[in-house]
């Protein structure tokens, strides 16, 4: 069992200047799990990475890689490989320079040398450039160069730290292929830190979602998405943003303004809510957008803005006391000032408590 | 960069620079004067009756190739000791934690501030007593290190990403390693244009090498050319300007062969 | 950052710090010993009959009071110019556009490698026409622009984003008003920093006034220095460290009032 | 007709060093619209930008504004106003003071300055912030600011370069809706740079699609997504890319590998193109992912990535020879390795020729 785990954070805390920057926060990675820390800036992801990393010391807890205690061992007897957010090459020295450095300083013989990096390189499509200098390369290939050398030591553990930031959107769709294609190939454990919630989506196996310095919730890209553990990871996935309203609760039904907006009485009992206000999380592409009212439930509503994105049209409903409703729809027959009546579909509703803010049903 | 015209701006700049040039036109001009058309006739740019005749008789009075042999002994020795201990102890204090750092590097930039004219008296009873007078070593040991080198090559390192040298940390290469080939690499413009301000201070330093070089044949530029002014301004006025003009030969060489480095780690945007 | 632990780097940190201190401690030290304990026991730390004497037998033979007011009334008059015309040469190389930009800078920073002691004849005859011999503006006068503090500003400047300076252009806000409203401002502690160096200097200088300052009551601290220095090292030692010690007491004040500036300004990150 | 064009490029060259970063640009920007400038980084849209605002002069070419030759004012009387990339805010002035600092310098009256700003303040929810510094505030409260020292101006026209890039993802969204409101209350002419397309999208009456310095397209976003004007426009557009395919043409039908995958023989008479080959190019929308094959014109391909998004999901399919077919689909019933077929809706085939890489039919 031990030896199925990476990596484990346990009770980690770290404090700057007395503030918790990362509190208490536990954590397992399997051998050849594809992890992505996921958070808002500042959340702490950077911080957790580089604790693991052993580029800083957590104030307290512990951090075992293959089972043993980090502490005790030195950054680079930690066997892993980091990419930076900014690459970090050496400008003065080329690619295949970059790659080899390592391994020359730690004395790996050179045909060795030369065999592994003539494969990355391969790999990578990097062959042509080996003597260039970093200076001279794009951003894509720089972020390929930096891969490169996290995958020359070999290391069982690989480090990410936001990689695809730094280079154009138009090629980030391919670096992020070309990333999960390495992780099927080498099977190394990886930990991903980013901001963007679409890359995580893609490439997790799992997905830590940070805020504060604790884990929101860890669990794989669909349940993260469709059963988010609290509002904060609710809203943090998905774009645009879940639609929040303030609801009632009564005997039997959840009432948003006077409009009853959930009936199944079933649901509602399991819930254990006496009373009160509610949390209802509902995803634009859940709100059904009609010209007519054809039940009680259906909320109206003026079209305030309308995006059509080609795939899909993005609108901006608002309701009574400017609470706003954002619905994705397929097949836009709406103009800007249009009055319409929103359903939100029931069984996609989440519902989140008031005060603590958590998922009543996860 | 937006750049807007400015004609003002330029007239200032041009005012400023005639007097910073000034004296140096008028220094080369007078050195070809004779001595009595530089007595009556100063401030004229371009010589009546230019000559050589300063230029020969000091090479006959001094060892020209001797007192630039020595200056220049000297001032390598001061530089490349003011660039390793600057080196070395700027790359402690960025890239390393310890106990009482902030203590240290406080006192450290205070010695700035300790007048070099203060503290010669102690240095030359030390030098004095290690047998060390009449000697370059003796005037370059007591300025090997100087906080002023640390702090600049401080600044040279801001400009290093701290990424860069994380990423050698977790590659596990040792510190000699790193700064031998990431951190000297890319500082070298830093370096040199670092070490051409050294160099040219050490060269025309006059005080300090006063003190310790009493014998004639280990004196350098600055103290020949003070032999030619004597305390009243000047016996031989052209004479003391023809050593004048050869002893900015060789800082104006360092200048132009570095320039590109020089240039660029001044300003590293908006001069192109 | 990343901090590493390294002892060996601690102690070569601390060593290179008692060289530069060990010289001040020693000369503080010898201050307070009389004539003959600094004769017998000069390298001894703590005098072994600490005495007052000779800063009062300082205060009888000159008038201190004086010496500082001299000095730092020339120093200031050196550092305001100084700041003012480097703030706004550089300003103008930086902002502005016009033909021969490159070549003005170029000829700019030469001068920087020619050394003070080579045209301090020529200064020296402007000066004595101007007939502004023994007053502190004589000693200023060649001093007030220098390439090296149009140099700091000019690097001082590359801190601020040049969108910054596009933002005012746009809303039409004359050049006089952003060099005042947002490029001092915003350079505030580099100017307060680049300012205690040039003071320094200043304060510190010795060759260029001994040549100006001829009258006693024009001295200033550098030159009575001189003074308890004869020619072969002093013949009242503990005397002149005493005058030492007073001389560095106002630098290491302007250090002390100014060290949030001045710390900050060598290395923006790193040695918090 | 002429005073309703708020800005006009007529032929406007930039070069440096020889170089030609804008080409022979022309471009009409209309009183009231909101122009965006889209491109990947590098394509000269911060250029043109810079050149409206007067920060860099045209190599050749003319710029007018409200008719005026832009060349003989200064980019004070040009009467515009521009938010920067990093926000550009006076770090030694508080907020107010930087909304005030150029009606001050320009004479407004004190009091018509304070009326201004307080409405302004208001609008952008800054008034508790007024007295703080820059460098006291948020990512997202400095884009505000820089917002409102624009609007202070009352110009007519507002520049606008990527003013949302360095805010946190889940901000920019409602910074995105704010800018929207701001134009609808304001009608200013807007010009805004970008290299997000979804922002693009999202906030353009008309787009300006630019690569290497030269307008690709300019149109509707509707239109750019749905009928670009060449390859370039329509693999920038869209997330995941528009899968392009080689063809063959033959006398009734287009033909992929063996697959006729449109058969349509009217549409293709209309194009006039005898043989050869085209770029065939399919929105992943519009390629249909089926179990089992029904005709003749289904490529069979095989499962190699499943992406769930959670709205939808992203399917990597491997066709022969290294080709990849990327879909969209909302009901994902497939495993990586699944034999699968995919057919591609004729009607939203769209067809470049080999050469140019124009669109054929636009």
């Amino acid at each position: 069992m031990s030896n199925e785990v990476a990596l484990e954070l346990k009770e980690v805390t770290k404090k700057y200047k007395k503030t918790n920057v990362i509190s208490k926060m536990d954590l397992q990675i399997k051998n050849g799990e594809f992890l992505v820390l996921l958070g808002p800036s500042g959340c702490g992801k950077s911080t957790t990475l580089r604790m693991i990393a052993g580029l800083e010391k957590p104030s307290s807890g512990q951090i075992l890689i293959d089972g043993q205690d980090a502490e005790k061992i030195s950054s680079m007897e930690r066997n892993l490989a980091m990419v930076f957010q900014d690459y970090a090459l050496y400008p003065n020295m080329t690619v295949y320079q970059n790659l080899e450095y390592a391994l020359k300083v730690h004395k790996v013989k050179k045909e060795e040398r030369q065999q592994r990096l003539a494969k990355i390189l391969e790999t990578l499509n990097l062959t042509e450039y080996q003597d260039r200098l970093p200076g001279e390369l794009s951003g894509g290939q720089k972020q390929r160069v930096a891969l490169g050398r996290g995958m020359a030591k070999q290391s069982k553990i690989f480090l990410l730290d936001e990689p695809l930031s730094n280079i154009d959107v138009q090629l980030r769709e391919k670096a992020r292929d070309e990333i999960q294609t390495l992780h099927e190939e080498n099977q190394q454990t990886i930990v991903y830190v980013t901001h963007d919630q679409l890359e995580a989506m893609a490439l997790g196996d799992r997905i830590a979602i940070i805020n504060d310095g604790k884990i929101q919730m860890i669990d794989t890209p669909d349940n993260i998405y469709n059963h988010p553990a609290n509002l904060f990871v609710a809203q943090f996935v998905g774009t645009p943003q879940i639609n929040i309203l303030e609801v009632d609760v009564q005997t039997t039904q959840l009432v948003y303004a006077e409009y009853p907006v959930l009936t199944n009485s079933a649901r509602l009992a399991k819930l254990s809510v006496p009373s009160g206000q509610l949390y209802l999380g509902i995803r634009p592409e859940h709100v059904v957008v009609k010209c007519k009212q054809e039940s009680a439930s259906e909320l109206p509503a003026q079209v305030e803005a309308v995006i059509d994105y080609g795939r899909y049209q993005q609108l901006t409903l608002k309701l009574e006391e400017k609470q706003v409703l954002k619905a994705i729809i397929t097949n836009n027959n709406f103009k800007i000032g249009d009055i319409v009546y929103a359903s939100l579909a029931e069984d996609k509703i989440l519902l989140f408590d008031h005060k603590g803010k958590n998922n009543l049903e996860s | 960069m937006n750049k807007v015209k400015g004609s003002s701006w330029h007239i200032l700049l041009i005012i400023i620079c005639l007097v910073l040039l000034l004296p140096v036109v008028f220094m080369v001009s007078n050195s070809f004067k004779t001595l009595q058309d530089s007595y009556h006739s100063m401030l004229q740019i371009i010589p009546l009756h230019p000559t050589f005749s300063n230029y020969s008789t000091l090479g006959k009075q001094v060892d020209l190739l001797r007192l630039i042999w020595n200056t220049f002994f000297m001032a390598t020795l001061v530089t490349l000791g003011k660039i390793v201990t600057g080196l070395l102890a700027a790359y402690a204090f960025k890239y390393f934690t310890f106990k009482g750092k902030k203590w240290l590097y406080f006192i450290f930039v205070s010695t700035i501030f300790v007048p070099f004219t203060v503290v010669m008296i102690p240095n030359y009873l030390v030098i004095s007593k290690a047998n060390l007078l009449n000697s370059a070593l003796g005037v370059a040991l007591p300025q090997l290190c100087d906080a002023t080198g640390i702090m600049l090559f401080l600044k040279a390192m801001d400009k290093i990403p701290s990424s860069l040298i994380e990423a050698v940390h977790i590659d596990g290469i040792p510190s000699y390693k790193i700064l031998k080939d990431i951190v000297v690499p890319i500082l070298r413009p830093s370096i040199i244009s670092i070490g051409a301000i050294f160099f040219i201070n050490s060269w025309n330093e006059y005080v300090w090498p006063t003190l310790i070089l009493k014998d004639k044949s280990s004196f350098t530029l600055p103290l020949a050319l003070q032999n030619y002014i004597s305390s009243e301004g000047g016996t031989n006025f052209p004479l003391a300007m023809a050593l004048s003009t050869i002893m900015i030969i060789v800082p104006l060489l360092i200048y132009l062969i570095f320039q590109r480095y020089i240039l660029n780690s001044i300003s590293s945007s908006g001069l192109k």
